[in-house]
């Protein structure tokens, strides 16, 4: 555990002793090098113990219980959430919806909110680059109420095209305006407070999807001024099952419920219920009581080591990763160069697949993802059926690097080309 | 835990002072502790001045609850509105002087939001909320 | 771990140590009696250690990896599936929905199934005894479809009045019957078998909530034909965020998916999409993990055990609750004494109010819990506010039945009654 | 891992035999591994005695799942729809002779997928699941 928080550089070495996965051998004599941080990140002690120490200790079911276990597990719950209302600077606590991760988030804005709010015609503005989970919710939604989806495209190098994002806010009124902050696949850092500015300008409605951002930079809610913003927790050193889903509090008093059951209602009868308040609204059933304590774990753990400082390794490796690979001959790199950028790197190499570079890969010790990343549309709109990707998180170093390119060497050598 | 049934407190739940509804009333005010289920309903007279001239309680729940809106009842009958508004939680907790985990705090302050709903809204309530 | 299968009779001491929640004491010299296991059970160290190994060893993303890691957490995440199955007798792993828990598994079934089949003037008959759970997401779909509610009512006794159940079902079309299994306040155990048959000669379709069976009984989703049926991980030794809903595959596979998002969809375009096959078309986004796989030991455990020695047992406990409980002076009784019952023993005491008791036993190690235990309408039919509520497993003793006794008398004499 | 991509495998996946679409065709079937992106075409010519005389594959996908096509191709041209009925996931997997992980298995299997479906319909590859 970092005993005291870091001003500037991390001590890698000294963190990665933290994380048991890190530490272990891949194939006999073969360190694991793990660069699949985009589809989820390692845990470190703290989050693996906190969990189980609920679950030795203080097992009990939350809010209802006036023993001194239920007393205890409520607390650590809801402590939690406080963690995570500063962690993102939230208003209230009760702006804090826990979830099962992004795709959870995205769609009970969509089937809450989108459904008292958007009517036939109805434009939603999304972006190429989406991640499946901010499009199929609202495919669905489209089909049962006949909206119509726009999609902001993208420049040829990756960025946004934010004058057609600007066009297409004025050609049509737009009501709900849909986007990821970092993308999953190119990097691409979009320029989400301007885009929430000239949102809100146009009268819509904005859903950030942050799952590639909360984890890798500080993030302000309320200086974004967003509407919804949504992440995984199991991104950000948390545990599976767990995850955020932020609302502006005056939309989420506004919206009804998703769930029923106990927990989020106030009164029930047989015949009506009245809804509980925020936000136990939209938490019904018991909840992921050990998740998101574990979460909050993660994002002590986080804060000690400081966003800061894990931002600004993050943007050193990526750069090193980024410019390595370039040299790589007939590599082609899918991440734009220009910055700024998150920590994946995603590429294509001339005459292998990317599942089998993914596989040579795997037997030299290296982790990495290859295939369409939940990101079809914008596979094809490349003209890419599958690519190869390597994602960092702050505990990998330079050294990784340099192995994932020696590995990308070995299965061009491996396949001949 | 036990002490958090001293003699005072089992005393104010078993005979509940200014039991009771008024009507008719200036004031009146009803809510639920969803998770567990207490009630508590609250009347009020105010005269011309804002002063609290009579009050009438009426509800279910746990010794903590009753005994909390009978002991919060004897302290405001007398006062003003304005006086009552300075009033915080600690103030009321201090008044039960009991040790109380979470769950049951919210047993002990449901007097207080019932009274402070009635009287200024739900906004005034609100603002007490912690984070 | 109990190192063999056990035939009949349970070392309740040997399982106990299993349980490190149950090693400790309450207050300094008292050790704790947990009695609160209908809200949520303890985990044994074999749950808590397979989720930490996930963790510690081969945490990663499932379904989409090549990389080791993945291939082993997807191995692991589908055998759990496979556990379950086994352990519920479904037909095929596909009909085995991986969900956070009950109220998921039933508003699931009510926003896909129930939105596609139930129209204005369509009757959905419940039970007065259900959960808010199976109440809730059913007045919710009621309010938008204009359906009508009818609830079967009780006899003085405690069971469900099946003359009724049958008149209503004649009295006019019942689209879906929705009942549970085994009441978690009165411990009724529903007749679920002749109730299924009577609900399909009727036409209905039908949903159990077994999240008070599942636990306690051996089941077979075969023998009793029921169309859906949904329980919780966390009332079963496994974690929070862990439960399941079984459907039969034909009806899985003409409902319309629920969430959308990655691994639910077989492609993905930026007009439309195409589902996945079951049963990844109801598991949109980065599944619960870790849960699925600690769900899964648990049910290896309880498999260990014998779920016909955990019932047996089980009968005894309650058998003598019941017993020791009615003799105490001003103890009413909710749980009727009529067998069959599940290990729920549920009381008021005159002069005290429930919270009041539980406080009371909390100071003397003893963790029940009271209030309404969301079941309001029940308790509104049964005329009372709020009820103490004893439930047991089979890691609870007789001695701890006697300490709960011992309790209940001390809080008598502090409120002098 | 190395010896996933063997001799035979790379050949296989480097020069597919029976590549293209036939045009005529008596059998067309198309199917997806939706968590990678591979897809796959077959376009069969049976004669009238049910035996197969022409085949053609297309699609785009891993070296083992484009060497699964191709040697399951070269295995069932002269065979007969009846013979090929009895060919199961283990014929083919002994034929790639390489060790597969789960996540694998489905691109080496997509081939007998869309072969099985495209003969004997959705039922008939149902049936061979596990459990
Ligand atoms: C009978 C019954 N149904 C449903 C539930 C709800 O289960 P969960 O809170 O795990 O969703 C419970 C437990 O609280 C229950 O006892
Ligand atoms: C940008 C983005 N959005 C959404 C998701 C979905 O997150 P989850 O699978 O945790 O719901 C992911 C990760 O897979 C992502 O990278």
């Amino acid at each position: 555990m970092p005993s005291e928080s870091f001003g500037g550089a991390l001590d890698v070495v000294g963190l990665r002793s933290d994380f048991p996965a890190l530490q272990q051998e891949h194939h006999p004599g073969v360190p694991l090098v793990y660069l699949d941080n985009a589809a989820t990140t390692q845990k470190p002690n703290v989050v693996i113990e906190a969990m189980s120490d609920y679950y030795r200790r203080y097992n009990a079911n939350v809010h209802r219980g006036i023993h001194k276990l239920s007393e205890e597990a409520t607390a650590a719950y809801e402590n939690a959430r406080v963690v995570l209302k500063r962690f993102i600077n939230a208003a209230s606590k009760r702006e804090i919806i826990f979830t099962r991760g992004t795709t959870e988030g995205i769609n009970l804005v969509a089937q809450t909110w989108g459904r008292t709010s958007l009517n036939a015609g109805d434009v939603v503005l999304l972006t190429e680059m989406e991640h499946h989970s901010n499009i199929v919710p609202w495919q669905m939604l489209a089909a049962e109420r006949r909206l119509r989806l726009r999609y902001t495209p993208l420049r040829t190098d990756g960025a946004l095209d934010m004058d057609a994002f600007r066009r297409l806010l004025q050609e049509e009124p737009v009501k709900l305006v849909g986007f990821m902050f970092v993308s999953n696949v190119l990097g691409t850092v979009n320029p989400a407070q301007e885009m929430i500015r000239l949102a809100h300008e146009a009268g819509a409605v904005v859903v950030v999807d942050a799952a590639q951002a909360v984890p890798h930079q500080s993030i302000d809610v309320q200086a974004l001024d967003c509407d919804f913003l949504v992440f995984s927790g199991h991104k950000m050193l948390g545990p599976t099952g767990s995850g955020v889903l932020y609302g502006k509090r005056a939309l989420l008093e506004a919206m009804p419920p998703w769930m029923g059951g106990g927990d989020m209602i106030s009164r029930v009868g047989f015949e009506r219920s009245e809804w509980n308040e925020l936000p136990y609204k939209f938490e019904a059933g018991t909840p992921s009581i050990a998740e998101a304590i574990g979460l909050g774990a993660a994002v002590e753990y986080l804060n000690r080591v400081t966003m800061a400082a894990i931002h600004h390794y993050e943007q050193e490796i990526i750069a090193y990763a980024l410019e390595r690979l370039s040299e790589v001959p007939g590599l082609h790199l899918v991440t734009p160069e220009h910055t700024p950028h998150g920590a994946v790197a995603t590429f294509t190499l001339q005459g292998i697949h990317a599942h089998d570079v993914a596989q040579v890969l795997d037997a030299h010790g290296i982790a990495i993802r290859a295939g369409h990343h939940c990101a079809m549309p914008l596979h094809e709109r490349l003209g890419l059926n599958a690519t190869a990707r390597a994602s960092f998180y702050f505990y990998n170093t330079l050294e990784e690097v340099d192995r994932l390119v020696a590995g990308i060497y070995a299965a061009k050598q491996t396949f001949s080309v | 835990m036990d002490d958090m049934y001293r003699e005072l407190i089992l005393d104010h739940a078993k005979n509940p002072r200014n039991h009771g509804v008024l009507e008719p009333c200036d004031v009146e005010y009803e809510a639920h502790n969803p998770l567990c289920g207490d009630r508590l309903h609250l009347t009020l007279r105010v005269d011309p001045t804002g002063r609290i001239t009579a009050i009438g309680w009426e509800g279910d729940g746990c010794a903590i609850s009753q005994a909390s809106a009978s002991m919060l009842g004897e302290e405001i009958l007398g006062k003003t509105v304005d006086e009552i508004r300075t009033m915080s939680k600690d103030t009321l907790l201090e008044m039960l002087g009991i040790p109380l985990s979470p769950n049951r705090l919210k047993c002990a302050l449901l007097s207080l939001e019932v009274l402070k709903i009635g009287l200024y809204g739900r906004e005034a309530w609100r603002e007490t909320e912690d984070e």
